[in-house]
């Protein structure tokens, strides 16, 4: 373990200067999460056409990680088809799993968070935006993980 | 984190374990009481602990405590790492689907307070049914009394017969659409009974009812496949099956886990706490509440590790065969044994009365021996009163016991005969 | 049973301890992280513990494992005596009358829910008021909200002021002859604020309320005199305070523990059991069903020893002069200090936001400098809302950390600047 | 420890041939309590005449110890005044908890229970009914050391 295996440039990147960091007017699919433990929240914003998912954004707060990979996510779902955004979300999670090797071309700049994995508790970090956009193209209503109840 | 020196089968070993070797493993064992070896036969009440199991706690607590889901610090994932292991293994070890249907508990009598309290407050109201039976210990007993004070429903019971069986003969006009859970026993610690699991469940669930086994007794002493006999909750307790005091869970099906409600409330077991409410995780996590016995889970995994290498089906056989060697030699020396006589449909835990000596003062005697017996009503005072005794005496067997123990505890009634005739 | 090699104080020693002496009882303290010696300073989520803590608990299971109150045969009484001495040693460790005052619980959670549930279910109802604080942990949240649930009550916060101190200016109109009870932390894990005790007992007492205290942080760093301090019910955890996980409890005044309900319905909580309802011991034993931590009460007995062989005084001294180091040294870096600034009137549990950096990046680039710390928001989901954030850094002192520690927490926090900056 | 500090001729003997084991027909005082632990049963009658115990006797099931202790408890006070039979109830307690050295005149064969001392789990079974003649005595009704309270 370094620290450069997970603060590589890119994430930083990312964090500092996040891609489609904004509200997406008008969009159809909305979806929302946190992760109390740490205080990252995630909302994605996606607008759908002819089946693929158009244009893709997200607001947030929250650890490099957390707000890296959502701004690395709206990059590569941009343009892609629902069944391929979905698909690429579960190698994702396979990556973080530690049970799927990343093809570059497919993954891009997502590549850089395989490192994450030797840092389990920040898995979670990594994996919220696409969570969050998993249940956003599941059409559903408010997500969220831990599949809350109220006292 | 903890060696594993398990104990190999050499030729003449019963029921296919080496004791001798076991017992090598077991400290305490060489322990004396005057001039005379220990003879422990009394796991029913708590198991003795190899060194394994020891060292595989204290290597825990000196080399990687902390607390678990809580630190990013290196201690911090090296613990966490440990007890969701532990939780790995105890899925495994009950043939239970995945690590996610148990929950941690400090032991059996917490998780039938959490069936009784996490699902039978939410799904019980009056005109209900809980069935149990009248072999079973206070802690499945209690607290289903609580919830049906609570709740307003009624609790019923299966009875026995003479012989320390479930009188299933009347199960027709007991289990019916009224009753919403059976709650039972798996291996009875007062009569040795083991009771048929699998045709409860069968019967519970034709009536629509679920059905939760208190394995405290079952799972150190024979093999679990909680899919395989289909019950929706199983609870155990890790002190009785070589594990540290303090380990232990609940297994639950992921539907009854979730549609329970928790039982304690605090940190790790929430997602959100506002001033007015607070929003729960999923189970198992929902029942963990505040820190866990960690070290103590780390240890049962030990203690599991330690089971699996004997092999279940050795330890039920070696058991077996103890058993009916000790019913014949009790029976034989005049002591009159509660529950079943054939050791085949039974585990080790051979309550008896020895002529007119009182349980207590056998006891006494027998300690002065070396024997280590339980007398009283090995919390299962129904069972007693079924029965018209007090109390009883009581000798049970686990892995490390041989025949020769059985031999010294049934010369040791000679001792107690020649004082109180 | 367990030896003691307490350290004794030296010429220079940081607040009356042998800090270098007391290192070497605690083998987790020479870890390394890489080639980074370990810095521990997340002593708050739970505490490491000493050989002397470990090696009793170990020996007891080793030696004299038998579970209490039951056996009549030597091991039974040998851990009876060992169970029984071990609330001897807590009452006496918190100025309790007698042994009897102390029930012996799993930790502070399962204490705190023993509070609001056995005392709250019973003596609340709808008009009543639980007066809580918006520092506690979510141990000392959840149950009052799920009783408030149950009967009706309603739960109120005091609020808190800026520098992280309980705002009593409202405690008017907070605390009236409609609080029935006021459960207040003792020293808080997310501000490290000390809470005026004594004063809220006289408070809630004068409106005819009891006070109930959740100890987990206050017992481990600072004496206590439950009797001076006139608290009604106060809860521990042995974790945090060199001891097992799974060891804990709860002292209550004879007539308040007499009053409360028990939680847990099982074995060896009951006087006689009826098909249709049991009667209970009385208290500390009708709280304890079922086999408690036994081990681990034996272990805490050990820390408790070992504390005291340092002296509580010492060890707040102590504490209270590497805390007074560590906030001047944090905030001259530019850290944002969360909670008193006056290290004479907290603890050393210390929260703080670093730059821009979030928390949880800088606990895991201190990590890879060796320092520990925790990054969350430490079950104070309340206070971290109060001052609006998210989460915090936490740094934690206890009886082995030292100012060079310090040093290497600051150190590192210049890493972190460099990467983000 | 040895057996015969425990089993002396002498607690045999009161346990095989219990005095005054019988009711009480008419008795003012009359208490009952057990021990469900081990099944140990205690009921003391009394007569009470001129502030002195006329006449004791008791009734109950158990264990060799707590059923001699009744025998021999009822020898001991028989034509003692009250606060005498509650004083000597006061040092057989004391003597059960070690504190008290048990002066041969007053405590007569009780003194045989002494060895008991070693088997603290015993204890109770020799304090029953001392237990119950205490509340027999407070005039109280039925007794029970372990104030039991109903589910
Ligand atoms: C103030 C306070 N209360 C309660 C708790 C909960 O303690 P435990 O997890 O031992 O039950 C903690 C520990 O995090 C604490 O710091
Ligand atoms: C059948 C049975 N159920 C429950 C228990 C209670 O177990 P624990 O004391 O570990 O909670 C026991 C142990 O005595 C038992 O034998």
């Amino acid at each position: 373990m370094a620290l450069d295996d997970i603060y590589k440039e890119v994430i930083l990147d990312h964090y500092k200067n996040p891609r489609n960091k904004r509200e997406l007017p008008g969009a159809e699919l909305q979806c929302h999460a946190n992760n109390p433990l740490c205080g990252d929240e995630i909302t994605v914003f996606a607008h759908v056409d002819g089946g693929a998912v158009a244009e893709v954004t997200f607001q947030g707060a929250g650890c490099s990680i957390s707000q890296s990979s959502a701004s690395m996510m709206t990059e590569a779902v941009t343009g892609v088809k629902i069944g391929d955004a979905r698909g690429l979300a579960e190698r994702f999670r396979g990556m973080m799993a530690g049970d799927v090797e990343p093809a570059e071309d497919e993954f891009g700049d997502l590549v850089a968070l395989k490192g994450v994995v030797q840092y389990p508790i920040r898995i979670k970090c990594a994996v919220l935006a696409w969570d969050v956009l998993q249940e956003a193209l599941d059409g559903a209503g408010s997500a969220s993980g831990a599949q809350p109840h109220t006292v | 984190m903890n060696e594993r020196t398990v104990s190999v089968k050499t030729a003449g070993a019963v029921g296919g374990l080496d004791v001798g070797a076991i017992r090598r493993d077991f400290p305490i064992l060489s322990r004396t009481v005057g001039e005379h070896p220990l003879v422990f036969l009394d796991s029913a009440a708590t198991s003795q602990k190899p060194n394994q199991v020891i060292d595989a706690e204290a290597e825990f607590t000196r080399h990687h405590n902390a607390n678990a889901h809580r630190g990013i610090h290196m201690l911090g994932e090296e613990a966490t790492q440990a007890y969701e292991g532990a939780r790995a293994t105890v899925a495994r070890f009950l043939g239970a689907p995945e690590p996610e249907t148990i929950v941690f508990t400090r032991g059996v009598t917490e998780s039938m307070n959490l069936v009784a309290q996490g699902w039978g407050r939410t799904h019980l109201r009056e005109g209900d049914e809980i069935l149990i039976t009248e072999m079973e210990h206070h802690s499945n007993i209690v607290p289903w009394q609580m919830t049906a004070a609570v709740t307003g429903a009624t609790l019923r019971y299966i009875p026995l017969t003479d012989d320390g069986l479930l009188d299933l003969s009347q199960l027709g006009s007991l289990l019916t659409e009224r009753t919403k859970i059976v709650s039972v026993t798996g291996m009875s610690n007062a009569l040795g009974t083991i009771t048929p699991l699998r045709q409860l469940a069968d019967s519970a669930h034709a009536v629509g009812a679920i059905i939760a086994v208190d394995a405290a007794q079952l799972a150190p002493h024979s093999p679990i496949d909680v899919q395989a006999l289909d019950v929706d909750l199983l609870g155990f307790t890790g002190h009785k099956m070589l594990g540290p005091t303090a380990s232990g869970g609940l297994y639950g099906k992921s539907d009854v886990l979730e549609s329970m409600e928790p039982m304690l409330g605090g940190g790790e077991m929430i997602h959100e706490v506002f001033h007015d409410h607070s929003t729960y995780k999923s189970a198992p996590f929902k029942f963990e509440a505040g820190t866990m016995p960690i070290a103590q889970q780390v240890g049962l995994a030990a203690a599991i590790d330690y089971l699996d290498g004997l092999g279940m089906a050795n330890v039920r056989a070696h058991e077996e065969e103890i058993t009916r060697y000790a019913l014949d030699r009790l029976l034989d020396a005049g002591a009159t044994v509660y529950g079943p006589k054939d050791a085949s449909i039974r585990g080790g835990a051979v309550s008896f009365w020895f002529k007119d000596v009182h349980p207590h003062d056998l006891a006494t005697i027998l300690n002065e021996q070396g024997v280590a017996i339980r007398a009283g009503h090995h919390c299962a005072q129904l069972a007693m009163r079924r029965y018209g005794v007090p109390a009883t005496a009581r000798a049970s067997f686990y892995v490390y016991n041989t025949k020769d123990e059985v031999d010294a505890l049934v010369g040791a009634l000679d001792h107690a005969q020649a004082i109180f005739s």
